[in-house]
């Protein structure tokens, strides 16, 4: 499988890649944040993440899990520093030749982030 | 030793990194009972934070070498 | 839940919507003409749809799916007529507040259209 | 009675719509059987295609007025 890893501060503009001819599905996922966290209406929230690692452990990650969902390529962005209401935080593109596993990669992949990947929200503005 | 601190330990200690002196090989038992001694108030990130050295987390009977850097990774909330 | 379907034989460019912000998941699929189909190689699918019934039935399975999985938004377009290789017959796009109903309402909107929607592949050239 | 022909349908009986003398309700058995004695061939989508009228599938014990504008759908195959 095909993985890139991108963490960065710029503005995620989801790329719109060419679909090889074994591609029958792409499934995206966008992060975006939402202008409120826990109850306080928020302009903007502040990421930050410890960047080797964060890389190394989304690649090894996907790894594993394109073990058991067969997928042809993977497309990770991760945004740091300040992200604005209704901007986006991540942005993930599996391609794939059926939809199934493209779906289940996508998931199981957003879980295993949200528990081990070294990225943080670290303040609400 | 080189320590790493990130978002709220980072915030608690004031510090992104220090050098802390160790001279043999420590559990991170005892490597954390040394972090709490110079800053205290890490010990609420204690039980919820994992070690790391060489971009991979650290088992919970690892072995800490003088010469490594070691990153103390609060719970994480990307995405 | 706010439901946009089209059938067209336009070609498929997926909208870059901008989110509210109530808004922190988007998911998307997009179905891509593959190469081959039954092992033979293939240069395009053609894609027939009774429109009025086919809409109307994707709105219905929407609305019904949207009681399990609650999203804020849903668009969907299908291409018919001719669609080359590694062009979009499909793309979907869900809004949700979180990744979860928008992740279940896409895959089970999609195993739902494949069973009950008037579309069909009618040739291959 | 109004008969619309889909996809392979409508390959098999070469027309995508035809009127057909129909006086009295009927089942979709009856329907089926009527369609059959004009296109011999479509004995094949029988049991694999459903019947829809007013955009909706009509359930397998359904009765057909003369007035119905029938929809053969043969198995979909969208997405």
């Amino acid at each position: 499988m095909h993985i890139e890893v991108l963490i960065s501060p710029a503005v995620i503009t989801p790329p719109t890649s060419a679909v090889d001819s074994g591609i029958g599905a792409v499934a995206t996922f966008t992060g975006t944040v939402r202008g409120s966290e826990n109850d306080q209406s928020i302009s903007a929230l502040v990421y930050e993440a410890y960047q080797p690692m964060a890389e190394t452990v989304m690649h090894r990650l996907l790894t594993e899990l394109s073990a058991e969902h067969p997928c042809h390529s993977v497309f990770v962005q991760h945004r740091i520093g300040t992200i604005p209401v209704g901007e986006a935080a991540i942005h993930i593109a599996v391609q794939a030749k059926h939809r199934a596993p493209a779906f289940a990669l996508l998931a199981a992949f957003m879980d295993r982030l949200k528990q081990d990947v070294p990225i943080w929200k670290t303040d609400t503005l | 030793m080189t320590v790493l601190y990130f978002a709220h330990a980072r915030r608690i200690t004031g510090i992104s990194q220090e050098e802390i002196p160790v001279r043999a090989p420590l559990s991170s038992t005892t490597f954390w009972d040394q972090l709490i001694q110079r800053h205290p108030d890490l010990a609420s990130l204690r039980t919820s934070s994992r070690l790391a050295c060489g971009n991979d987390f650290l088992p919970i009977d690892a072995v800490l070498e003088p010469t490594d850097e070691i990153v103390v990774i609060p719970p994480v909330s990307g995405g």
